[in-house]
């Protein structure tokens, strides 16, 4: 109908004096943008199909592609933004829940960007990475109460397992199903090489990527979508998903379509079948139930496996996290309202959860209050940008962060948030063959090393300058935090001074 | 130090300089041969005249190939005789030279068969030579009408060297179609057609009953009007070194897939032999230079205490007439496929399970998937042959094949 | 020695390397004007079928039948990279005829063409494998 | 200006330490005439003392001295200990007015034991208990400050060049086998008695020269074993956190050094298997207890001194010996003024505990 007609969103600007022709525009679009046109015996778009995932101005050879977003406007009103009047008419046109993908795009305050890191200055040196150690090496788990000794005297080993990580950051749950069989591969090479871990998510574990077990995590989600005591032994660590931050209380949907022999074969669900993940365990209604899934995971893997709570940011993390803490966890993840997915309702994404910053800093200052810190470690995930939101992560409380979208970028991803569609350019958020082969893990694993070698490289940097040379004497040291720009409020709740005090 | 001496100086005799030279470094080469030039490639006369090429470019192998390849070379001598027990060879002056290991590479020469009145023609030429090429060149001029005899490869390629140069050419042969060594009757319809658009005239299924002066009267009755013959009837192996020592002999000397003859160390490539063709499982004399060149370095490998075989040998061809590509192999035995169109012409033969010839005249791109089904006897079970069939391409064959082939 | 190896499970069939090795060899020094309005006859080239596709250019054979059935001596090899003399070269196909890969091909002016790994033209380096998005083609030393 | 415990006040110092491991008695002034060597590393902004072995007659009981603003404090404080302690003795400390010395609080000390009935009601134990006392009064009585509480030692500190304040608390009249002291170049207090070094938690004693970066982690990190760091100095928290390692976790002088100075996991990894476990094992159970940035510090306790550099040893430290006695200072020349001739001089690696105590034969003496 005419009035569901909505002008596109980008449009295709093709470079006539540069295009050669050649199709490579047209071959690599899934969405079918380009074609060639014979009677005008030139290469024509169809922008309404276009996403923005810059796929074909990437392999252009001549540079002859860009994508601009379009200039055609509603008549402007500073309330009822363009944005808001398209999302009606889509609505009132199919009657449906309106989905997105990846993390809240919404202009919320980033509080990464309110805060500032200190330096040495005078009276005391700073480290130069470069000339001395320089330690990011963390052990994530429960630490004990009490040392205890032997009847010589000697001090004995009472610690709980422990995640050994090179560098403090891992990368956070996305299901085999959610990405692509060479996205996982990927991870899982990239988590092998840097000495840290991937997760399965909720999606099971493929039978090719067991030999990556000791650098895997794996989850346990409300659908319990490929659990069995050989998965639960494969890995590492076992997480149990209460939450995501990209949806929190809700569940998750890998529709049909995408449940190809592999996934079917990885989840334990028959070819073709929706995976339909329910928003809360059904076996979890209370902190208690939590506890016991706890010890049963304990008890499956033989008291060997850290066991990870992860929980979205929300209203009451910090009292939500404390009772985690005493629910048995070893770990805790806590995942911020920017923290991506493959596909969520678009206004639970927008609209729901709490800024990582300020979670983290009310869950550490909690557990701290409640003298209960070091019984567990805080992981914290849901846009980390950078090596500087991790340093800052940690100087609030954080023992290492999870990073999924950035992962994803560094594999190719260009955030056009499609991922719900499964026809992802870039071989990442997609089963279809054609696609998934676009993203050669030979390349992707080496990308990921490259940057979380990178960003190590700059924790260091950023360590040294502040007379730091092992990061757990970063971990919860506000004091090298000043804010920027924030209330009273705001800096009494990340625990921080301003700058200039 | 071996001692190793070679006769002749083309692809065989090239062959089996570089074969001994891939084992021995230093072992002593004579090569001995009645033509004085440097080494060139005999196909290449007609595009010399044709303009293509030059004296120059026409070389084989670079001017410094035997200096490089340390070869003592005498070049302008002919050998008359094999003393295989003394191990040496005696030349037409006289002079012995003493060898090891010995490879004849002799080559053929053009056979001319009894025709009336053949004296009486006077600028009467052969084809098979760089002198050759240099007579028959100095003879012609904007009016000479010249007659060919023979419409196989050397015929037709002096037709097309010379043709711009003459006033006309006309050309005969016994055989009822052109280049009937090569081509089935289809196909050489298109060659001919094509040929004939460029001026020329034949003579098929017809031959020269008598030759007068300035005239040959056919069987047919037809006379032509010629002042320039050129005889391309056909070629004789050159056996008589071997056979006059009881080497076996057949149409050409015979040869194992060592290039070994029938006399202790003594071998013989190229032209002057006869080798075994896997397309037809039948000995054959393949005058073919890449032939001659891969028996020479087999040879070669083993005269220097090597160990080579060359036993995928088939008969090919790829030559072009005026533009017009054509691309053989193998034997045209069994069921054909034949496609058409666009001017070109393909026929594939196969036979139990085995391609085991294709012509190919016009697109004859990536023709060498083709014959390297034949000469390695893919079965075609293994392969798609429906798809191959279409156009020679990897796909058709398996995965693996297909990693092996790019991959590995 | 270094060779450029096709793995055709990661080829996208995107062509690009087709495009690269024609603009590598046009002797331009941009791709636009090398390539426009051109249709391009590239030394690789690509398969498709089916969802598989990959390229296919010369495999610089160690015992290369192309470089031994050469009438002319315009093939040869050096520092085991084969290469094509282009003024030696009449044309005559043999080596199309002997080539299993059917990797050596008529180029526009009569003689042959076939890849020589960009080692004569400006590029200096494999264009094709430099393009390649997925790592389809490599070049590098095995074993 | 804020003073200590309002705000965070980096210092650079000077430290020096002395002990006669034969329990042979020295007299306060040889550490005052070592620490005036280096009076270049203070600014005239604090210094101070610890001597060990110093009350020998009431050496059984809690030497509390105790800064007050006014006499108001002092009765409230005076409340508090009668509650709690059964109180042996009170008395001003002596001092001798000095123009250098200004601004001087009220300075008492109490030589006190744990009331039986108070110590069996709390469930603690007798050090916890006292502990626990102290924080008490230093967080919730205004003006009070009990900065010295441990028994047979003594903590003498002030605003003012170290050398002033051990004439001003007239050090020469006081002897005993172990002596530590501090000058201080603190770069943004006001100068405040109770901030000056040496601090001290029951018989611990901490002499810093340093910053460490590691400060707010440490904080974060020991305050939540019942330890509230009131000052926001290094030293405090690094005496909180020997005051844990050693009293609470009962780990050895050597591991505790193990824990803060830890070693670098590439040195763990390189060493024999056992020592290799119990190093990542402490790592592993007390990261927030990794002491970071640049630290000397001297560790007075019961029968013994430790000196520690930070791991890198980016603060100087040296160690002297001569006969019985073992020397500690920053620089070479505070070791030599009083013992120019020794048998041994040498300077620790960073991260290596040096430890010097009484002999038995000399703990039984005490």
């Amino acid at each position: 109908m005419a009035i569901d007609f909505l002008y596109p969103e980008y449009e295709v600007v093709r470079d006539k004096d540069k295009c050669i022709g050649c199709r490579v525009c047209e071959r690599q679009c899934s969405n079918e943008v380009h074609s060639y046109d014979e009677d005008l015996d030139c290469m024509v778009s169809e922008n309404a199909n276009c996403v923005c995932c810059h796929r074909c101005v990437a392999l252009c050879p001549t540079r002859a592609l860009k994508i601009v977003k379009t200039n055609h406007t509603f008549k402007e009103n500073a309330n009822w933004k363009g944005e808001h009047i398209s999302e009606i008419y889509r609505q009132a046109g199919t009657g449906g829940v309106l989905l997105s993908s990846m993390g809240n795009p919404k202009d919320y305050p980033i509080y990464w960007d309110k805060m500032l890191i200190n330096a040495s200055q005078v009276t005391n040196p700073s480290i130069d990475p470069l000339r001395e150690p320089m330690e990011t090496r963390v052990f994530l788990g429960s630490k004990p109460e009490k040392v205890e000794f032997n009847s010589k005297g000697e001090i004995k080993n009472n610690l709980t397992p422990q995640l050994k990580l090179d560098i403090p950051i891992m990368f956070s749950a996305m299901s085999y199903g959610s990405i692509s069989y060479n996205a996982h591969e990927s991870l899982a090479r990239a988590a092998e090489e840097l000495g840290t871990y991937y997760n399965t998510g909720e999606g099971g574990l493929h039978k090719d990527f067991y030999k990556y077990g000791s650098h895997t995590i794996v989850q346990v989600a409300s659908g319990r979508f490929g659990v069995h005591k050989d998965y639960l032994n494969a890995g590492a660590a076992i997480e149990i998903k209460m939450g995501q931050g990209a949806k929190p209380g809700i569940g998750g949907h890998l529709p049909g379509i995408k449940v190809g022999d592999d996934i079917s074969k990885t989840r334990m669900i028959p070819e073709g079948s929706d995976a339909i993940s329910p928003a809360p365990h059904h076996d979890i209604y209370s902190i208690e139930d939590l506890r016991q899934l706890v010890y049963s995971l304990k008890e499956a893997s033989d008291y060997k496996k850290p066991v990870i709570v992860k929980i979205a940011a929300v209203h009451n993390v910090a009292a939500i996290a404390s009772g985690i803490a005493r629910g048995g966890a070893d770990i805790i993840a806590i995942d911020g309202y920017r923290g991506g997915t493959g596909a969520a309702p678009t206004r639970i994404r927008d609209n729901v959860g709490i800024p990582i910053e300020l979670a983290l800093a009310s869950v550490d200052q909690r557990l701290r209050e409640e003298g209960i810190r070091n019984k567990v470690s805080i992981v914290v995930g849901g846009s980390i940008r950078s090596s500087a939101d991790i340093v800052k992560a940690i100087a609030l409380g954080a023992d290492a962060v999870y990073i999924g979208t950035s992962a994803l970028l560094a594999l190719g991803c260009h955030l056009c948030r499609s991922c719900q569609q499964g026809k992802c350019n870039w071989g990442i958020a997609t089963q279809r063959e054609d696609l998934v082969r676009r993203l050669n893990p030979d390349i992707g694993y080496k990308r990921l090393v490259n940057l979380l070698t990178a960003w190590n490289h700059e924790i260091k940097e950023i360590m040294g300058g502040m007379g730091i040379n092992s990061i757990e004497s970063l971990r919860g040291n506000r004091l090298m935090l000043r804010g920027i720009g924030l209330t009273e409020k705001e800096l009494l709740i990340l625990g921080i001074k301003h700058a200039g005090e | 130090m071996s001692k190793y001496v070679i006769i002749g100086n083309s692809a065989g005799a090239i062959g089996c300089v570089e074969g001994i030279r891939s084992i021995d470094n230093d072992g002593e080469i004579t090569l001995i041969a009645s033509e004085p030039h440097h080494t060139y490639s005999r196909p290449l006369i007609s595009y010399l005249l044709y303009g293509k090429t030059d004296e120059q470019r026409m070389k084989y192998r670079s001017d410094s190939f035997y200096k490089d390849n340390k070869v003592r070379k005498m070049l302008g001598k002919t050998v008359v005789s094999i003393d295989n027990n003394a191990k040496k060879v005696v030349l037409s002056d006289g002079k012995e030279v003493s060898y090891e290991k010995l490879m004849v590479a002799t080559g053929s020469v053009p056979f001319v068969p009894p025709m009336d009145g053949l004296d009486k023609v006077k600028k009467r030429f052969s084809f098979m030579t760089l002198d050759d090429a240099h007579k028959l060149e100095k003879a012609i001029t904007p009016q000479s009408k010249v007659l060919i005899v023979g419409a196989g490869l050397i015929g037709l390629k002096c037709a097309e060297g010379i043709n711009d140069k003459v006033e006309s050419i006309t050309v005969v042969d016994l055989a009822d179609r052109i280049l009937p060594s090569i081509l089935d009757n289809e196909g050489s319809v298109v060659v001919r057609k094509h040929i004939e658009s460029k001026g020329i005239k034949f003579y098929l299924g017809n031959s020269v009953k008598t030759f007068d002066k300035g005239k040959a009267t056919l069987v047919s009755g037809a006379e032509i009007d010629f002042d320039i013959l050129v005889l391309a009837v056909g070629v004789r192996p050159c056996v008589s070194l071997i056979k006059d020592i009881g080497g076996k002999v057949n149409r050409g000397i015979i040869t194992d897939e060592k290039c070994r003859t029938s006399l202790e160390n003594i071998y013989a490539a190229g032209d002057c032999t006869e080798s075994y063709d896997v397309s037809s499982n039948k000995n054959k004399v393949m005058a073919l230079l890449p032939n001659a060149y891969m028996q020479g370095e087999t040879a070669g490998i083993n005269m220097a205490g090597g160990n080579a075989v060359y036993d995928n040998a088939i008969p090919m061809n790829a030559i072009g007439f005026f533009g017009l590509h054509i691309i053989t192999a193998g034997t045209y035995e069994g069921d054909s496929y034949v496609s058409t169109g666009n001017g070109n012409y393909k026929k594939l033969f196969y036979k139990s399970n085995r391609l085991k010839g294709y012509i190919m005249i016009g697109d004859v791109k990536r023709a060498g998937i083709y014959t390297s089904l034949i000469k390695k006897r893919t079965p075609l079970s293994s392969i798609d042959f429906d798809l191959i069939k279409e156009k020679p391409q990897l796909m058709a064959f398996s995965k693996k094949v297909r990693k092996e082939f790019l991959a590995k | 020695m270094k060779r450029i190896y096709v793995d055709e499970k990661w080829c996208l069939g995107c062509h690009l390397c087709e495009y690269n090795c024609a603009f590598a060899n046009s002797g331009k020094d941009n791709m636009a004007k090398a390539l426009k309005n051109v249709k391009i006859n590239p030394r690789i080239q690509i398969e498709e079928k089916d969802g598989i596709s990959f390229a296919v250019s010369c495999r610089h054979c160690e015992e290369p039948l192309c470089v031994k059935g050469c009438i002319t001596g315009a093939l040869s090899v050096v520092d085991g990279v084969i290469q094509i003399d282009r003024e030696k070269c009449v044309g005559c196909y043999t080596c199309v005829l002997s080539c299993p890969y059917g990797a050596i091909m008529p180029s526009d002016d009569g003689v042959v063409q076939k890849c020589e790994l960009c080692l004569k033209n400006s590029h200096g380096k494999p264009a094709c494998v430099e393009g390649c998005p997925n790592r389809a083609i490599i070049y590098e030393e095995k074993e | 200006m804020l003073k200590e415990g309002d705000i965070r006040i980096p210092s650079g110092c000077a430290i020096s330490g002395m002990i006669s491991t034969s329990g042979k008695k020295i007299n306060g002034s040889k550490i005052v005439r070592s620490i005036a060597t280096m009076h270049d590393r203070s600014n005239g902004l604090g210094g101070g003392f610890a001597g060990y072995g110093i009350y020998p007659q009431y050496k059984d009981l809690y030497a509390f001295h105790v800064f007050y603003d006014s006499n108001k404090s002092r009765e409230e404080c005076e409340r508090f200990l009668d509650r709690h302690f059964d109180i042996i003795n009170l008395s001003k400390i002596p001092v001798k007015p000095n123009q250098t010395i200004t601004a001087e609080p009220l300075i008492w000390r109490y030589f006190v034991n744990p009331l039986p009935t108070k110590l069996t009601d709390s469930q603690l134990d007798e050090k916890e208990f006292v502990t626990r006392s102290v924080i008490n009064i230093n967080s919730n009585i205004d003006g009070a400050y009990v900065f010295s509480c441990g028994k047979n030692m003594g903590v003498f500190k002030a605003v003012g060049f170290p050398e002033d304040v051990g004439d001003y608390f007239r050090l020469d009249e006081y002897e005993g086998y172990a002596w530590t002291a501090h000058g201080r170049y603190p770069t943004n207090t006001p100068g405040w008695w109770g901030g000056a070094h040496p601090f001290a938690m029951l018989d611990y004693s901490i002499v810093h020269n340093g910053e460490i970066s590691s400060y707010d982690a440490n904080r974060r990190d020991i305050e939540m074993y019942g330890y509230k760091c009131t000052l926001q100095t290094d030293t405090e928290v690094i005496t909180y956190i020997i005051d844990y390692l050693l009293r609470k976790q009962k780990l050895s002088l050597e591991d505790a050094a193990n824990v803060i100075a830890a070693p670098f996991w590439s040195t763990i990894e390189s060493m024999p298997k056992k020592e290799r476990d119990k190093l990542n094992y402490l790592r592993n159970a007390f990261p927030g207890l990794l002491i970071t940035g640049p630290f000397s510090i001297i560790l007075g306790f019961e029968g013994g001194l430790m000196a520690l550099n930070d791991r890198l040893k980016l603060r100087s430290m040296v160690i002297g010996e001569k006969d019985d006695m073992v020397y500690m200072a920053s620089e070479e020349c505070a070791i030599r003024v009083i013992e120019p001739e020794l048998d041994k001089l040498w300077s620790p690696k960073g991260g290596e505990p040096v430890i010097a105590t009484l002999q038995p034969k000399a703990i039984a003496n005490l």
